[in-house]
């Protein structure tokens, strides 16, 4: 029973990552905020609007610690698992490329708020082995991809796949709008700290997020394609 | 690119000074390339690519590759920053247009202010970048998770934070062997192949990925393993009064400027 | 045995893979994993390649199958430069099998059976094809039966034989082996030699490389020992390890069969028959055997008179 | 040599290990992994213990170690059963080194030294005497100038090094070594073999599982042969390699040297000095060519005369 959870875990994780697959080294950071793109008051901000989820998880993860030691090696082979297919060079379908808000998924077995701090820790390692993204703009960038991500991934598999009883429809579902509420967020983000001169903050957020979209709309799609494609695999053997 | 940045911080010039000590001049810059103007940020800018390039001895290919692909995001967000849309109507604009073009009943223009704000935006994130890439380029992860474990970060995340950084490397390793592997057997043909290779290869990685564990869990059993990961350091740092004098000096005197001339 | 400097190779045979002063250096590497290599594979020979970990061995291998490009210099298979298109690299990468150190990195499919089609299905061929020779390779191999398997059930062993017949069904015309013996006992390493053993008679080239000298000196016609990205010493095997200091300055060791022949008295030795050097410690002590029974026997023979 | 089922092995030396009967099935798994193995390891001896893959060498390496409990009969260490309480599991696990095939598998931290001292962190030292006990192995294994480098900057005998250094701090009375020298070329191994020597005289008993017979011959004092779980053979080398046709059904192949050795015809033996067996292909060639040019120069004398 341990084993299968802690493999079902691990593979609700494997799906969820598929889509770094798409996050190709070179364009990997469309949706990393780079390192001082935000000014002062945005990126403490956002970091404060981060942490509380951040210590929500350390929280659980201690918890879930203390009763099996070992969860702390699984989660930490998650967190490289997912960081490894974030930084290969993959071509993807549109010869774009993603981000990370894949943790969501991971957040329907270990709850949304283990993956707040493993999502983080990755973005971590992306900045730090891989130059994507930034620490000041970490808050930002972790509050969209290990947040929100995560918490909209976990709603909605628990909401389709629990109470409808849909499961794959679910899992297509929760890692495409984990991505696309992920990258509508980074567009939030950037609204807010650069409203435009005409329109405003609702302008600046309609020209980023369609600038955007033209990579993250087929890439949500993509992905919750190869999540599920990935979930059969894994399902079979 | 991966590993190639950890690479080149183990054998940085300026390996042997003190962790901490970089890390602050580090942060202390990145504080200062924020807050502060174009002038002091551009200044800023030279002298920490001073430091990566000829001090810790980075290859400049290497650090302008970092710098440009990370410009990508800039550039990306660019024409949001820079066009401004409203109805032909109404069109009105307070600031002094630069550019503009009438598209049916929409006028899509760029202000100089606009020109201006992206302006003082590539300026920040650049000298933000270098301040960042410094310490990216010569404190090696190792250093950064003992200066975590020393002030007191919680031992949860130091030990996910050196797990992760372990099987980073082992399983980047099984990746790329795996990715040569089915280039050797005539793989990745097509866009279609290549992506159903890429599968493959995802839940392969994946099993990989569990056998390690369980094996890594007996191993550490082995080893004595309870419920901790504490490790202890060893560390040979020297201080560098030369490099140490012109960190503060040269910080104080930005400082100076930027009272000086933005105040 | 030839050094380096000399003239061409095996000139009564035709050569099938040649590098040509081929250099590369990993990007981010400080040193250089090949630097010159030249060494031509003769057609139709088992050989063996020698040298530390370390000296450029798998670097040989991706170039030789088209995976890494040369920064300088060329190879050529069977006389002409390889090309650089896609077509090309293609069909070398047919021609030219290779089979990796660890079988877990290149398995890539679940089942023993889906593992052996993959490249096949790379080739576009159509299914009924496909299935016919892969019941062909699964019959020639012995692996008919666990061909629904799931790779992870299997033994390392048998993992090994997968790998190789999944190479093998492409029926490449040079085989590149990478320490393929490693980790297994001796009843798989015999089956394994075995089997290459009917590899090369169906008409294989074989390359191996490999750290037991023991096993290159019994098996091998003609033995490569590379350096630092270099190759510094080939020739038949007799030939290559009679070299003594050479070896000693390489670090190899000298076939266990072979440093006892040559110490062998010298009487001794032409009673074995010294023009036939044993290739394995049980030949050498089965011709010394029979010597000695012989001996038993002429002794006998005078007692009785 | 003594079959099992004679009494108890090395009565002139002290017992350190010993299992009684142990049988242990994997859950899931069809047949047992050991199935009735007695076996006991004598105080200060090199060990070796061969058998084919899957006869159960890593589950006897994991009961040795506390990590697997057995699923009826029991290990006792010098003498006394092993308790199941935590404390004593624990205790276990520091006077028993284990270390693995694959070096990856052991190494957890960022950097060598760190790595080295988790096992003495586990202890709850102090950090000063960690920090003693860090210094004198990194000297002792020659590795203080990569003390700060990543692990993965190294390469697979280094790896290797590290690993055995992080048991061998924790100072164990027992060593238990699995197929240590696989995929390492010939200068990795032999100093591996010399660090071996080393941990030896310091007082650590030492049992390690290899396929290479010829490495057992050369280096073992006592020899151990499983097959199916059980152990059928044991004895000192000779006399395990003596045993020509139990060897043949074990699929296990003389050593080289003992091969030749036997076949040596009598006088030429004799001469060599029969009493003390040749333990590498090395000492026996010297050592026919030392008889060799006895036999030169007497012949000389003879001519000369």
């Amino acid at each position: 029973m341990k084993g299968r959870r802690t493999r079902s875990s691990f593979l609700l994780i494997a799906g969820l990552m598929i889509y770094f697959l798409l996050n190709t080294p070179e364009t990997g950071h469309a949706m990393h905020i780079m390192e001082g793109y935000l000014p002062v008051g945005w990126s403490l901000f956002w970091w404060a609007a981060f942490l509380p989820f951040f210590f929500l998880g350390l929280r659980s993860i201690r918890r879930i610690v203390k009763e099996r030691p070992e969860f702390k090696l699984l989660l930490g082979v998650a967190g490289a698992f997912a960081f490894v297919l974030s930084a290969l060079k993959i071509p993807s379908v549109t010869g774009s490329s993603s981000h990370p808000t894949g943790t969501g998924l991971g957040s329907i077995l270990f709850g949304p708020w283990v993956m707040a701090v493993l999502g983080s820790l990755v973005l971590l390692f992306q900045a730090l082995l891989l130059a994507h993204g930034g620490l000041t703009t970490l808050g930002a960038n972790a509050f969209s991809m290990a947040v929100v991500g995560p918490v909209v991934a976990y709603g909605v598999y628990r909401l389709v796949a629990g109470r409808l009883g849909k499961q794959k429809i679910g899992i297509f579902l929760a890692a495409a709008l984990a991505d696309l509420s992920t990258y509508l967020v980074t567009s939030v983000q950037l609204a807010l700290a650069f409203p435009a001169a005409s329109g405003g903050i609702a302008a600046s957020f309609a020209k980023f997020a369609g600038i955007f979209a033209l990579t993250q709309v087929p890439l949500a799609i993509s992905e919750g394609l190869l999540t599920v494609l990935v979930w059969n695999w894994l399902q079979a053997y | 690119m991966i590993g190639r940045i950890d690479t080149l911080a183990y054998g940085s010039r300026l390996r042997n000074l003190p962790p901490v000590h970089k890390l602050l001049f580090a942060i202390g810059a990145l504080v200062l390339a924020l807050v502060s103007h174009p002038l002091v940020q551009a200044l800023l800018f030279v002298w920490m690519s001073l430091w990566i390039t000829v001090y810790a001895r980075v290859p400049w290919r290497i650090y302008v590759l970092v710098v440009s692909a990370s410009l990508a995001f800039l550039l990306a967000g660019a024409p949001a920053l820079l066009i401004e849309i409203a109805g032909g109507q109404e069109w009105s604009p307070t600031d002094s247009v630069w550019a503009s073009w009438q598209l049916g009943g929409w006028v899509f223009y760029v202000t100089e202010a606009g020109l201006t704000r992206v302006g003082i935006l590539a300026a920040r994130s650049l000298t933000a970048l270098s301040c960042f890439s410094f310490l990216l380029f010569t404190v090696p992860f190792a250093e950064i998770l003992q200066v975590l474990r020393k002030i007191g970060v919680p031992s949860i995340l130091t030990d996910l934070m050196m797990i992760m950084y372990r099987f980073v490397f082992v399983l980047l390793e099984t990746a790329e062997q795996m990715w040569t592997a089915q280039k050797a057997r005539g793989g990745h043909g097509g866009l279609s192949e290549t992506l159903k290779d890429a599968g493959r290869l995802v839940f392969q990685l994946f099993t990989r990925s569990m056998i390690r564990y369980r094996q890594m869990y007996i191993s550490m059993t082995a080893r004595g393993f309870l419920d901790d990961f504490r490790v202890i350091g060893y560390s040979t740092h020297v201080r560098s009064k030369r490099y140490e004098s012109e960190a503060v000096a040269g910080l104080l005197l930005l400082l100076m400027l930027e009272w000086w001339t933005g105040g | 045995m030839k050094d380096v400097n000399a003239k061409a190779t095996a000139s009564e045979t035709t050569e099938l893979l040649r590098f040509s002063d081929v250099r590369y250096t990993y990007p981010g590497a400080g040193h250089p994993a090949l630097s010159g290599l030249s060494l031509t594979v003769p057609q139709g020979k088992k050989c063996v390649l020698l040298g530390h970990n370390g000296c450029g061995k798998s670097t040989l291998f991706l170039h030789a199958n088209g995976i890494l490009r040369p920064q300088h210099g060329e190879v050529l298979w069977k006389g002409s430069p390889i090309g650089n298109d896609r077509a090309s690299l293609f069909a070398l990468k047919q021609r030219i099998g290779l089979v990796f150190q660890d079988p877990e990195q290149q398995l890539i499919a679940t089942t023993v059976a889906e593992d052996l089609s993959y490249g096949l299905c790379n080739l576009k061929l159509p299914d009924a094809m496909i299935r016919e020779k892969l019941e062909g390779v699964m019959e020639r191999f012995q692996m008919t039966e666990w061909a629904e398997m799931p790779l992870h059930h299997l033994s390392l062993g048998q993992k090994r034989r997968v790998a190789l017949a999944g190479v093998m069904v492409m029926e490449p015309e040079l085989l590149l082996l990478d320490e393929p013996t490693a980790y297994l006992d001796q009843g798989q390493t015999q089956s394994f030699v075995q089997e290459l053993e009917r590899i090369h008679t169906a008409g294989t080239t074989i390359l191996m490389a490999t750290h037991d000298v023991d096993l290159a000196f019994a098996w091998a016609d003609w033995i490569f020992v590379m350096e630092k990205g270099q190759l510094v010493l080939e020739g038949v095997p007799e030939a290559v390890f009679s070299d003594r200091d050479r070896l000693a300055g390489l670090q190899l060791r000298i076939p266990a069969v072979y440093e006892v022949w040559q110490a062998l008295p010298d009487a001794l030795r032409e009673q074995v028959d010294a023009d036939c050097i044993p290739r394995t410690s049980a030949e050498l002590a089965a011709r010394l055997r029979a010597v000695s029974n012989q001996a038993d026997r002429y002794e006998s023979v005078v007692m009785q008179k």
